[in-house]
């Protein structure tokens, strides 16, 4: 059975990758698990230089959901390469790099420096981040800065480009069009959704950031349909995201057009959820006699008609 | 090396209306738990409430060969999932992923340990209070509550030979008022030369002023913080504390990972 | 202690009303309970004709939520003017009318059949349907469009006007300005989120319309945001709604910025909420000593800092 | 006037790996209920699962002075909720509201009244049958399922004088194949002048084929379906059945308050 998954010059193994931000820089699981058995991990958003991120409290918990606004703390580029991309080779991780930004230029300068470094499979271009004003989402909303910022990364680097898209748009696909028309390798969706909670007690927002994202169950069926839309508009491959957390979620996904998926939140529910997804996927491909999964990507059957009786 | 076990409840005695004892069969998971680790808890099913839960192991269950069998918490009902827990029927499922974080620094002879706890806060020392016994360490534990009503388990601390100074908010067990006040006062009567580790967890503003109060006496303090955790493990970043870097700049440092105990002199309390 | 909630010319006696399309035509819960003690009830959407809407599935539940597409079956205004409108006198209802059209045309039309009828306290424009091609979508997803409808409306009826708005765009605040500027009373939102679930086993969508609309306490935390949102931008008020199952729910909505708010789904899964919300929100001003509830609309506190301990 | 009752179980027999009887003590539930109504069912705490399910009354309890105590359900476990309320524990809470929809209409005699069951179907007919035989009606169950240890309460029926037919696909117990075979055979069978009232519940496609059998032999037909439903209470169109109206147009009526019981030869069968 085979269960790669090709992105421009990147080869997964299987199609399960720990999703930005849900897995610190993939290290701090070596010890839970065997991380080599992903088909690939996405570090938390790195910037140029060294960040703090936002005052706690830093999540809250809604309905099959959480909101974060963590401000994407992090170690920054330069220290990332030193300190943990050896790491994460000698673990035999297939590293995808979440690249942030506040200016085009940094965008091009983060991806030249992680280009040079040894044991980088692909760039993700977070330009979706909703937590903070500088996050690249004024990029993220626009679909000339979207192509501005997938063709600026273009000239610099050979890896696979992945920009990541906000769900927060009126038409996620057209987006998802602009990042392919400027040579794009892959699209990832979905970001968060902006969201807020409110502490009706003290009247004050849960989070120190006033709003953040929503992500989790909560959000499955938007993303689904989200995925399902690009398919239609775009050639590239889809890695879809977005409140999986089962094989049955993943599938889901992968019907409706994702070539691969990504997993967040459910990590944090469950760490040990990627070997009881490789399972149910394994699992369904045999029942279903599906010798690779890449037959099944984007096959949802839409005829109408049929769908109606329940008792079907 | 945490494993998650789908433990079951055993027991689930009530101390009262908010507080309970939850008794768990998770073989396994205790053979290296040391006293200030922790648990992350999901007791419901479905996705809602969807995140675990950190909770102190409150005891490690042995059975009679002494071999661990599960652990015990100490549960406070503030919510959705201190809720499920406090309502727990023997026999259902409760998942338990552990044990997690950095655990106390148990100190030598001739050290004196001092145990500070308010409220819930007690949890993580009923096992430290054991080891620390076990190696015949003179410990005390300052222990605050809103009530006499909220003191609990003072008989398995006289039992190990811990001395107690107990106040309450009313008055009605102990010294009435904060804990803090008696710690000061016993601090400042403590010999210079005598070496003494402090101990602390509770509410934050407890936290902060023992940390402060054992910093005004030049004694060390480990405290376990209490942050809102997603993961337990380091990959969400929700739980971090800002603490003052060797070089004077403020870092937020993960507690999950670096913590749940750290150094209280070396956290920006706010 | 004073709950009522004043809405152009129409009076509220509190801030609650059933959801339009999880309430039938109101006078199905009659003999559950007392309608009368609702601040108001929005009808199910009605064109001027008949509709028998989509074939079942209709509904799929997903995490803390459902999708819907029913497709607008109704019986149309003036059948609902003759059967319906004088049960719901007699049963001294408040009705809000939620109007529907393939046409700006239709939209005036049915507006003027209800404002001719005895018994209407305000019309609910529902361009925002994402169930049917033509359920008013492109007006609520076009700046211009939206501006258009209200417009057209405003000239044939004496009413409030009060615009449904979806929250699948960019920029809800934007669209809500657009409904001010044209003439609105009061902003509606939100709608429910455009979003699929699919069968994996079948590789069908779960629902015979393929996409459906999202709603329950899943889409909570955006919808809060969203209403969050048009109170900076508008004047007006706001009616919220998504996903409110509890007093707490109605307070953050209300502390957010919303003048009154709509429960749907919540009142399938509980057709007693009603008093459980009323009791809550009265037993929540008490204990904040706040005399009318007005007082307590969009007095969230963003000052940063504070927020930040969780022991706070 | 349907009321909803925080009911609590009292007892969960499983009777196969899928089948159980849960008994709900829910005191003024059952004080207007009639054969062929249901309930919706809240079994998990929290939103997910969100909505309620629907479930036949399949037993009135009554306590010795035969005053109604509560409702058992059938249930047969094919998702979340069937699942937990599969696995339901006694003492738990378990929200019931109820009764809905429309009951069967009940013959008088010289009516003889047939009834036919597939697989979990079998629920409504337990109040049906005693209603019926109450009036000393002649009653006949028609009952398939998969397998002969799928065939449940046999001898509560054969207790009330219900004449049983039994079928199982795998021909473990009784005749092999659908239900609908000899029911098709007996009508055939029947003599034109006797009068006659079929009562069914099951899969909508044994449904459908009971129905049609039923007009093919000019028999009068009430079907109990089951749809998807939102709320029960006809708030949310999501349970509609498609039907023949007076002036031969396709309707879409809401099963729950419509039905579930519904004339099967008004109904558009797929
Ligand atoms: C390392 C660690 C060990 C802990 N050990 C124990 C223990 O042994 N026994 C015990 O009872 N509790 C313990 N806690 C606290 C416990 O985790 C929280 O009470 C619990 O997460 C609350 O969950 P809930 O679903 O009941 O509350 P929720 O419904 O999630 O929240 C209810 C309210 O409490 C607030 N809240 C949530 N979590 C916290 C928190 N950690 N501190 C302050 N306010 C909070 C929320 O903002 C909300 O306003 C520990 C916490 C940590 C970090
Ligand atoms: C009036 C009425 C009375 C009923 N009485 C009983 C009863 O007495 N005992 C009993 O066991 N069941 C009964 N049912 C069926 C029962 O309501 C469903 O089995 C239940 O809703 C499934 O919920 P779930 O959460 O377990 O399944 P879910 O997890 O919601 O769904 C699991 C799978 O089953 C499918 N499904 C869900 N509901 C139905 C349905 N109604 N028919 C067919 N497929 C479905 C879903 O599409 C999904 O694929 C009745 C239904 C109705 C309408
Ligand atoms: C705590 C947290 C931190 C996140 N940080 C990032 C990030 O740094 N970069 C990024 O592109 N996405 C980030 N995300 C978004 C996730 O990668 C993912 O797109 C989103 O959570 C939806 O997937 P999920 O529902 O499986 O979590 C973060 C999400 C969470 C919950
Ligand atoms: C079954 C169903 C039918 C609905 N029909 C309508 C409708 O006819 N017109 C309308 O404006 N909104 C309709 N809605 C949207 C609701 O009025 C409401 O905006 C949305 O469900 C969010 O609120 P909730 O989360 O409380 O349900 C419908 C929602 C549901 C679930
Ligand atoms: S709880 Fe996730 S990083 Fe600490
Ligand atoms: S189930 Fe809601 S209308 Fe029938």
């Amino acid at each position: 059975m085979d269960l790669s998954v090709r992105i421009g010059s990147m080869t997964l193994k299987n199609p399960l990758i720990a999703a930005s931000g849900c897995f610190g820089y993939g290290v701090e699981y070596a010890d839970v698990f065997d991380i080599s058995i992903l088909g690939g991990l996405a570090t938390k958003g790195l910037f140029l230089s060294e960040r703090e991120g936002h005052p706690p409290p830093r999540i809250v918990e809604t309905p099959a959901g959480m909101l974060n606004a963590i401000g994407l703390q992090g170690i920054g580029a330069s220290r990332f390469v030193e300190e943990k991309l050896p790491q994460l080779r000698a673990l035999g991780a297939t590293v995808i790099v979440n690249v942030c930004g506040t200016t085009i230029a940094e965008y091009a300068e983060v991806s030249r420096i992680v280009s040079d470094a040894e044991g980088v499979a692909a760039i993700e271009l977070n330009i979706s981040c909703p937590n903070i004003k500088e996050g690249g989402i004024q990029f993220g909303c626009s679909l000339t800065g979207t192509f501005a910022v997938v063709d600026a990364v273009r000239k610099v680097t050979q890896l696979p480009i992945i920009p990541k898209l906000t769900p927060n748009v009126t038409d996620v696909a057209s987006f998802a069009r602009a990042a392919e028309e400027a040579g794009a390798d892959a699209v990832s969706l979905v970001n968060t959704f902006l969201a807020m909670v409110i502490d009706v007690e003290t009247r004050r927002p849960k989070i120190s950031n006033i709003v953040g994202g929503l992500s989790g169950p909560a959000i499955r069926p938007i993303a689904v349909r989200m995925v399902y839309e690009c398919r239609q508009m775009v050639k590239i491959p889809i890695l879809g995201m977005g409140g999986i957390a089962d094989a049955r979620d993943a599938l889901e996904f992968i019907i409706a057009g994702a070539a691969a998926v990504q997993v967040g939140t459910a990590n944090f529910v469950d760490p040990f959820v990627w070997t009881k997804l490789l399972d149910g996927i394994t699992d369904y491909m045999q029942r279903h006699q599906i010798a690779r999964l890449s037959d099944l990507v984007g096959t949802l059957d839409t005829r109408t008609g049929d769908a109606a009786g329940i008792s079907a | 090396m945490p494993i998650d076990v789908a433990a079951h409840v055993v027991a689930n005695h009530a101390l009262s209306t908010d507080y309970n004892v939850l008794s768990l069969a998770a073989p396994g998971l205790t053979t290296t738990a040391a006293p200030g680790q922790f648990v992350m808890i999901k007791a419901g099913r479905g996705h809602d409430p969807l995140l675990r839960r950190p909770f102190s192991i409150f005891e490690v269950l042995r059975d009679e060969r002494g071999t661990p069998t599960g652990i015990s918490i100490l549960n406070k009902r503030i919510g959705v999932s201190t809720g499920l827990v406090y309502d727990a029927r023997p026999g259902q499922r409760v998942d338990c992923l552990g044990p997690l974080g950095r655990p106390f620094t148990i100190v030598e002879p001739p050290n004196e340990a001092w145990m500070v706890a308010g409220g819930v806060g007690l949890a993580p020392f009923a096992e430290l209070a054991t080891a620390l016994r076990g190696r015949g360490i003179a410990t005390v534990l300052f222990y605050g509550a809103r009530s006499g009503a909220e003191l609990f388990y003072l008989d398995f601390f006289r039992g190990l030979g811990v001395e107690l100074v107990l106040t309450t908010e009313d008055g009605s067990l102990g010294e009435r008022g904060r804990i803090v006040a008696p710690l000061d006062r016993r601090l400042a009567a403590q010999p210079a030369e005598s070496a003494l580790m402090v101990y602390a967890c509770g509410p934050e503003g407890m936290l902060a002023a023992t940390a402060r109060t054992a910093a005004r006496h030049g004694r060390r303090c480990q405290v376990s913080v209490e942050r809102l955790m997603g993961c337990g493990l380091g990959g969400c970043y929700s739980c971090v504390v800002p603490m003052r870097t060797d070089d004077g700049r403020s870092h937020h440092v993960r507690s999950c990972i670096a913590g749940p105990v750290l150094a209280g002199d070396q956290i920006l309390w706010d």
